[in-house]
This record gives C-alpha cells, structure tokens and sequence, in this order.
C-alpha cells in the first residue's frame, strides 16, 4: 500500500508554485474573457504563501494541511481561494493526527473536499465551475493506490473534464448573466485546475 | 497601462496606509490591516454596520466609513474579496452590543467570506446580511438575486447607515437596508479597461470607436458592444433600461447617481446628467439629491454608470439626514 | 479618444447645464451663459471674488463658487480662456459694492480678457488682479512671474475666499491672495494625454512606458521624458523640486495638494500621497489639511500634480475656515 | 487708386472660413507640439462665427470690422482668438464712416493692429508669434496700390517669416518655459496666419 506523507505534500506545493509562474497570465487572460482578469494573480499569489508557509513539527499531515489552509484563507477572499482555503481546511480534517496517508484514500478526500466546496460557494456539478474537474478527478482515482497511476489518470480526467465542459456555458460566477457567451470559453478554475494537476504529475504523467 | 505604483503586491497596503493618513478620520485595523473603522470606534448601543470588498474601487468601499454610514470595512486585494479573518475583524470591530449588519455586494468571494465570518462569530455577536444587487445588466429580473451589487450600494449604506444613528435595533437597520436595496438599479457603461496590478492585459480590450453597454465594474460582459453613440442617446437607453425595471411600488421621487468609472471627466458625467434629469422629469419622476461624481471607480476604467434610488418618505429622509466621510458629506 | 458627449460644440454648455442641475447652489448667469455665480448672489459690502479660465478642468474653476471661495467664475471653451464678455458680467456679478478681485491663472488668452474686462469697467467698478502662477516646471525661478498657474491655485481661493467673507476690504483680500499664490508651489507629471473635443488628435503622444515630468495642464510640455518609474522615485522627485523652490520665509506647516489630472486612480494618489507625506516628514514640516483627489483635472489625462501650500498662522486659520462649494467643503 | 470695401472683406472671410475646414487639424497639431492643441479649432470656429455674422447695413468699412471684432470677442477668449478681435477692433476704428479704402492703407492698418495686439498681449516682434508674420506683411504692402500685388507680397512675406523663424526659439506663449525645444517648429499663430494669406489670395497670388 503506498502512502504520501506532508513531505510529499510540500514537494507538490512547490511545483505547483513553480509552474504558476508560467500560468499566471494565461489563466488572467481566461478570467478576462468572463470575469474579472485575476485568476492567475490570485493562484500564483496564493499559492507562493503556501510554498512559503512554515508547516509544523511532528509530521501530522492534517496539522500540515491545516496550516495550509490558514495560509490560503489570509492570502485571499476571492471565490476561487476561498474554495481553494475550504478544500485545504477538509482535507486537513480528514487527516488529523496522522503521519500517512494511503494513496488509496486521496480520491475519497477530493470527494469531500468537493462537497465541502459546494457547500460553501452554493454551485452544483454541471455548473461549469472547478468542482466538476475536481468531481472528474476524485472519482477517476478512486481507491487506486498507486501514486503513478492516480497522477495520469488525474491528469486525463481534468483533462477531458476541460474538453466536455468547453462547450457548455458557465452557470455560476461572474460569467452568470449571459451563459451562452461563455459556451467555447475555458473556466478559469476548471483550467487552472488542469493545469497544475499536469504540472504537479510531473512530465512522466499524462 | 502605466500606473504610479511601486511592487504590484504592495498596491492596497500603500493606497489604504495614504487613504488614513490623508483622512484621520478612517484608521487601519485588524489583524492582516485590512480593515478600516471610523478612527473614534464604534458608539455602544448602535447597531453596527460592516462592509466589504476588493480594493480597486474607490472611494467604495473603505471610503464610506464614517458617521452615518459605514462602522467598518473589510477590504480585500484588487478585484478579490477580503479574507475571512479582515471579515471577522470588520464585524468585531462594528460591535456596539446590538449586533452587526454585514452590508455588501453580491459576489461568491465576499459572501463565502463574511458568511464564514459570521458562522466563526455566531456564538458571540448577532449578525445579518443584505447583498447589493443593483446590476441590472447582470441577470435577468426574474433572477434579481442572482445580480451583482454596483454604484447603487452607496444608496444602501447611506440610508441604513442613518437609520443605524437614530438607535434602530438589528432588524430594523436590516429591513432598512434590504429596502433600499430593493429600490435602487444601475446600469453602467465602459469605454475603456482597466488593469489588476501586476496581470498582463486589461482586463478587456475594446475598440477605439466602441463603447459596451451593461458591463460590471470589473469588467464582467455587458449586454452589447458597438459603436461609440452620443451623449444623449446613451443616457436615453440607460434611464429607459433602468426604468423599465422600476420596482412595483415606485413612487414619484428617485434620487439619480451619476457615477464615473475612473477615467471619465467630469464634465462628460455632467454632460450626461444633463440628459438623465430630462428624461426622469419627462417621465414624471421628482429628482431628489442627484450625485454626480467618482463614487465607485474600476481604477482607470472610463465609463460611467446611472444609478436609481426610488425613495419612500422613510428613505428620503434618512437619506437627506447627515453623514459624513472623507467622500460623502450631506 | 472616445467622449461621451454630443456635438464638439455643445460639450461646455451641456456640462454647464449638468453641473448647474445637480448643484442648485450655482447658476448659469451672463449673456453668454458663460458666468458661474452663487445662487444667493453676492453679500452687499462683501469683497467679491472673480474668477475665470478655459472649460476642461472640472472641478476647476466653476466648481468652486461657493460660500468662503468664489463669487462668480467666467468659463470659456475648452482650453480657451474666457470671452471678454464673460468676463465683465463676472465681475459685475461679484461686485457688492465693495470692489471685486479678478484671482485668476496666468495664461495669455486669460489675461487678455480680464484686462480688457476691467478697463470697460473701471467707471463702475474697482477691480484688482491676483495671477496664479504656482507651476514651477513653467518657468525658472528668477522668471516666476511667467510661470502657469495650475493646480495650486485652489489655496488662493480658499485663503482669500475666506478672508473676503470676514468683511476685509479689497487691498487686504488682494494681499492675502498674493500671499497664498506667493506661497504655493505646484508640479506635476504626466502618464497620457487627453483630447480636446473636436480634435482629431490628442494633445500630446507618449509611449506606452513613459512619463512626462512637468508638464502642463493643457498638455505644454514639460521638463524630461522619460520611463516610468515606481511611484516613490516620482514622488521623491516631484517633493525634492517643490522643496527646492520653498519661498524664503517658509514656516514649518504646510498644506498639500496631491491632484489627480483626470483618470488617475485615487488609489495611485494614495499611494503616492503616502510618500509626500513621509517626505515632507523627514524634512521637519508638518502637514495641515492635506488634500487627496481630483481638484484640477485636465479631462482624461492621467497623472498628478502635487502642491505645496507654505502657511502661516494667518492663512492656516484662513484655510480651516468654513467653506463650501459642491466639489470642497471645509 | 483701387479700393476694398466691406463685400470685399466679407468674401475674403468666407474663402477663410472655407480654408479653415482644410487647416483646422493642421494647426491643431502645431499648437499641440508647443501649447494646448486648439489653434485650429478654435480659428475654425472663430472665423465661422466671422463668417455667419450679420453685418450692419450701410456698407460703413469700420462698422462692419467693429460687427467682426464683437462676433470674435464674443466666440473665444483663447490668445490668439482675442489677439484677432483686438486686430479687428483697431480696424474699425480706423475704417469708421468709410464706404471704401484704399488697397494701398492696407499696410499701415496691419501695423496699427500689430501695435494694438503688442499693447494687449504684451508680446514683442522677434518672439516668434503671429505678430512677426503680421509684421512682416504689413511691412511688404506698405503703400501698394494694387489689390494682386498686395496679395503676392503677403504670401511671399508671411512664408518667409515662417521660414526664417522655425529656427528661432519662441518667447511667449504657453511654449515659455524651454524655448529652445521649440527650435525647429512652426509657431502655430504664425502658421495659421502664412496659411490664411496664401488662402485668401487665391490661387493666382504665390
Ligand atoms: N461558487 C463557486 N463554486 C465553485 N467554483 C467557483 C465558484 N465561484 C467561482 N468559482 C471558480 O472560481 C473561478 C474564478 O476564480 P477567481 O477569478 O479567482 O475568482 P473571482 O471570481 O473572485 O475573481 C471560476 O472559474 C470557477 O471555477
Ligand atoms: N501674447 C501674445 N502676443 C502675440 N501672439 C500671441 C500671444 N500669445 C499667443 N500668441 C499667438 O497665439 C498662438 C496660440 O494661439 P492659441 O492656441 O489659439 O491660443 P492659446 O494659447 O490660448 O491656446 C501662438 O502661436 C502665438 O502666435
Ligand atoms: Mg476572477
Ligand atoms: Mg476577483
Ligand atoms: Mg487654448
Ligand atoms: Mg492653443
């Protein structure tokens, strides 16, 4: 059974916050298309403080998300941070008190990272928001236990997430009012999400 | 687009840190200092008003705190809602032990974070909330609720804000507000972008000759773009847009707020309110204390927006009643 | 540049009548319609005060008609100094009787008509002429009376508006208004240009990246052009050229003017702001009555001017005094 | 001896009024290298209004300059716009009561205007504005009988004294302040007035 320790967390975080530095303006520019042009300053910002968060002594991966989580709440009330700070402070319960945790179980967190999201920001799944990519993934890598093969699959699964979702229109968000204009378009969450589950799957997945 | 800036990071820290220095009146408070309170606190036995939003957007929203308006105001970076813990500030700090409103405009970021405010509140202090919906650009009415709050807030925070002075309790400055709320449309129009510090790209782009009617005050579509038109046959569309949903109960008084978007001179938002008064008194309506004026900006946007508050006596005079911040004065 | 106007040639008088609609305490006046004047009219035995320049710098110079500022104001088109006309029934609307100081910017056009405005009435009326002329980048010291009169010319309102409301008779009003002019000093930068209405062509072309240090409000050019630079480097700079240039006699409290051109963000002017203030700290001044804003606008350009205002005990209480126009209240 | 009366100056404002439509933008962008940028729409409308107003009957010379000059003053308060109504004004009263005048006054009239805008404007010859190329006009036709000859030497004169003034720095003005940056332009009032004469002579004068 493999597992992932808050090592592995950390190392995942600080790939994501390198490969921000090359999505930054392509996410803004897919927010500008709808919304308010952000995306990408937010997440590099919001991400950069968890890369720079001191995490706790011990090892406890759910203190470590916790601390992440508090990181990502200071650092933003943008919709999409706050989601982001939401997801940490779930997994962060989920965790609690534990050193690792199976690989096995990371689809079932994402899964309660969703709901915990749609509670907060009151979207459903077919909105075209980030949690159907998030949705897509949770359940792709459901109860697989390897850390490679949960990593292409998440890549193939936000990936095609991305693809079916294009040409449907955007359901909540700043991009409410005139739906149809939006069908063609990327969501910026959804894309962003995609975006660092490759960047952080590293080149062998895909 | 250039702006007299220094690290993109640092844009709301200095412009909130030159906002209280310029206007002792308003002080910096909370734990991330992303709070601004009336600099003498809040009165006991008042109820409390908090507000709230991105920065990028002045005088709205920390430009409003003041006697007879805000208590406080959380205020997030450019364009992102403050953070739950400036939220929680903004509350605690808007206590006089009669509870707080939370009076803010409708978007996902402000209300996941004033919402969470309140749940982590709960137990100690009495909250409610009232969202700005004025843009009627940014739903259709039958989802009213749905749209985003504009200009038209300033409406809301100036007649609960006076209600709030004369001692009403919680739920009275509450019914208030969500009244005013209720009373109030805009519609805005954008003739050029504006740029979130440290992105890119505006966050549009527009034609030299093209105007979009209905945008939001952070660049959210509008209803069309097209070719530039006069003066007059804009302001025609806006004020028969904004009439056509007057509320059910409208009287005959209304006050007018002509409002630009950063960039626009005065003059042009004269020019235009010019033609608004015609049209409301051509219609019957009674204007009653037109503002004209940069009272909610998008940075260097140019543009404008018209908003409509159709009063009862009961907001007449609340609204006529006085107050006082660096912005607004009655 | 897109204007939300009508014709070219109805852009002043559209704005006139939108500012006189919306602010009920001016009104229209003059046979050209060109005369901005309180709606009480002047105090008989009060000294009037009259001003007057070209259209396209709101608030300036109509907007601050008011009780403790002006009388009355003449306006020409835009960036076109009065017509003579205009400015004879501007002096005779401020005159109660007890003579009438013409407080105006040195700019030929300007000049011209007030001169010629005075002589016509030199039977009726006694008149004395003050000329702004605070814009150090216009002229080298030793020609200070060449120099422009730009955004520091609200300060000699201000401390001679008050002055003439205490009943002072022309000579001291006079005097005291040459003091504020001989105390201020103004200079600005500039980030883009703006356009006369009916131009087919802004008033000046500027890269993307660069600035303009110096340069008036009408766009005459200024001292270096160059990159832009962080906003404390040009804050730095701008105090630096204004301290330099501190009249002799110059007291330890100063008031300051930080003045948007038109679509500068007021979160830029904050920012900026904070670094006047820290500067002028370091050099041992106090700040009294700081102004943040857009008090002189030159329509859409964007960029700020900053002022110094030197006092003295005499014209600090001047400048705390009451006063209130649509766009200043004191 | 030939003579010009009012029918003549009023067709010679029309041809003016019709030149400006070509020039305004022209003129424009001179004043905007130096000034504010409204020579031209300022001289456009200002000789518009020239053009519409309604002249006195009688056929008197000085009324009809005095029905010019207050339809100027009363068009414009910019410099140069008050510079032409003083212009217009001396005219009048030198023309009062006449039906016609003499081709060959016509010089010292623009010299007494010249005198008159140096009294109201403060300026002096050789700080490169209009009144050097009135100057230099007026000085060309000085005595000449002859409306063609008059006409010739008024283009040639006004071209010259822009050509010899472009290298010159300018004095007054809004161009103040760093005469030397205006080495090299075309002061936008003496331009205006080098245009205007080559307009108003028609195309057989050069
Ligand atoms: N209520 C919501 N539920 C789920 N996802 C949301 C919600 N609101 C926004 N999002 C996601 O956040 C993205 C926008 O993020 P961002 O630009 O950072 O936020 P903001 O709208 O505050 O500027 C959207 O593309 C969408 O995927
Ligand atoms: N004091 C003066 N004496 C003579 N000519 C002047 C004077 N001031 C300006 N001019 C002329 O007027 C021209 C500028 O005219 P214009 O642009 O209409 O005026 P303004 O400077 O008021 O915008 C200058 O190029 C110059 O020839
Ligand atoms: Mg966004
Ligand atoms: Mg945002
Ligand atoms: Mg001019
Ligand atoms: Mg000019």
């Amino acid at each position: 059974m493999s597992t992932f320790d808050i090592q592995d967390v950390k190392r995942t975080v600080a790939m994501a916050a390198t490969a921000m530095t090359v999505l930054e303006q392509e996410l803004n520019a897919a927010d500008a298309k709808l919304g308010d042009g952000d995306t990408g300053g937010m997440l590099a910002r919001v991400i950069g403080a968890l890369d720079n968060a001191s995490l706790p002594d011990g090892g406890d991966v759910g203190a470590g998300f916790s601390a992440y989580a508090k990181a990502a709440a200071m650092a933003t009330g943008s919709s999409l941070g706050t989601l982001l700070a939401t997801a940490l402070m779930t997994f962060a319960r989920e965790t609690k008190g534990r050193a690792e945790v199976p690989v096995a179980e990371l689809g079932d967190l994402l899964a309660k990272a969703r709901d915990a999201m749609m509670a907060r920001g009151g979207a459903n799944l077919g909105d075209k928001t980030i949690l159907d990519a998030l949705d897509a993934v949770a359940k792709a890598i459901s109860g697989i236990d390897s850390a490679q093969e949960a990593r292409s699959k998440a890549v193939a699964a936000s990936g095609e997430a991305l693809d079916q979702f294009r040409q449907k229109p955007n359901k909540v968000g700043r991009a409410r009012m005139f739906a149809d204009a939006t069908i063609g378009m990327d969501d910026p969450g959804m894309l962003a999400f995609a975006r660092l589950c490759a960047a952080v799957a590293g080149p062998g997945a895909q | 687009m250039k702006k007299l800036m220094n690290a993109p990071g640092d844009f709301v820290d200095q412009a909130l840190d030159g906002l209280t220095l310029a206007n002792p009146s308003l002080v910096r408070d909370g734990e991330s200092g992303r709070v601004i309170r009336r600099a003498e606190g809040i009165r006991k036995g008042k109820v409390g008003i908090a507000s709230g939003g991105g920065s990028g957007h002045l005088p709205l929203f920390t430009g409003y705190v003041g006697r007879g308006l805000l208590d406080t105001c959380s205020i997030g970076n450019v364009f992102e809602g403050p953070n739950v813990g400036s939220c929680m500030d903004a509350i605690r700090l808007a206590d006089g032990g009669r509870g707080v409103l939370r009076l803010y405009g409708n978007y996902g970021g402000d209300r996941m974070n004033f919402d969470m405010a309140g749940e982590m509140l709960e137990d100690e202090i009495r909250t409610t909330t009232v969202l700005g919906n004025d843009d009627i650009a940014s739903a259709p009415p039958e989802e009213s609720a749905k749209r985003r709050g504009v200009a038209g807030i300033i409406y809301a925070y100036k007649i609960a804000g006076a209600n709030a002075e004369t001692g009403a309790d919680l739920d009275e400055v509450t019914a208030i507000a969500a009244k005013a709320v209720a009373s109030t449309r805009t519609i805005g129009v954008s003739l050029s972008p504006c740029q979130v510090p440290g992105s890119a790209k505006p966050t549009f782009e527009i034609a030299d000759d093209e105007i979009e009617m209905g945008m939001g005050i952070h660049g959210e579509p509008g209803i069309w773009r097209n070719k530039l038109r006069p003066a007059d046959e804009i302001a025609d569309e806006m004020v028969q847009r904004l009439l056509a949903e007057a509320p059910g109960n409208a009287g005959s008084e209304v006050s007018v707020l002509v409002n630009g978007l950063g960039a626009t001179p005065l003059e042009e938002l004269f020019i235009l309110y010019r033609r608004v008064a015609e049209k409301l008194g051509e219609s019957g309506l009674r204007i009653v204390q037109p503002l004209v004026g940069n009272y909610v900006t998008s940075m260097e946007m140019a543009g404008a927006s018209i908003s409509l508050c159709f009063l009862d006596d009961e907001m007449k005079g609340l609204l006529a009643a006085p107050a006082e911040c660096p912005f607004w004065r009655v």
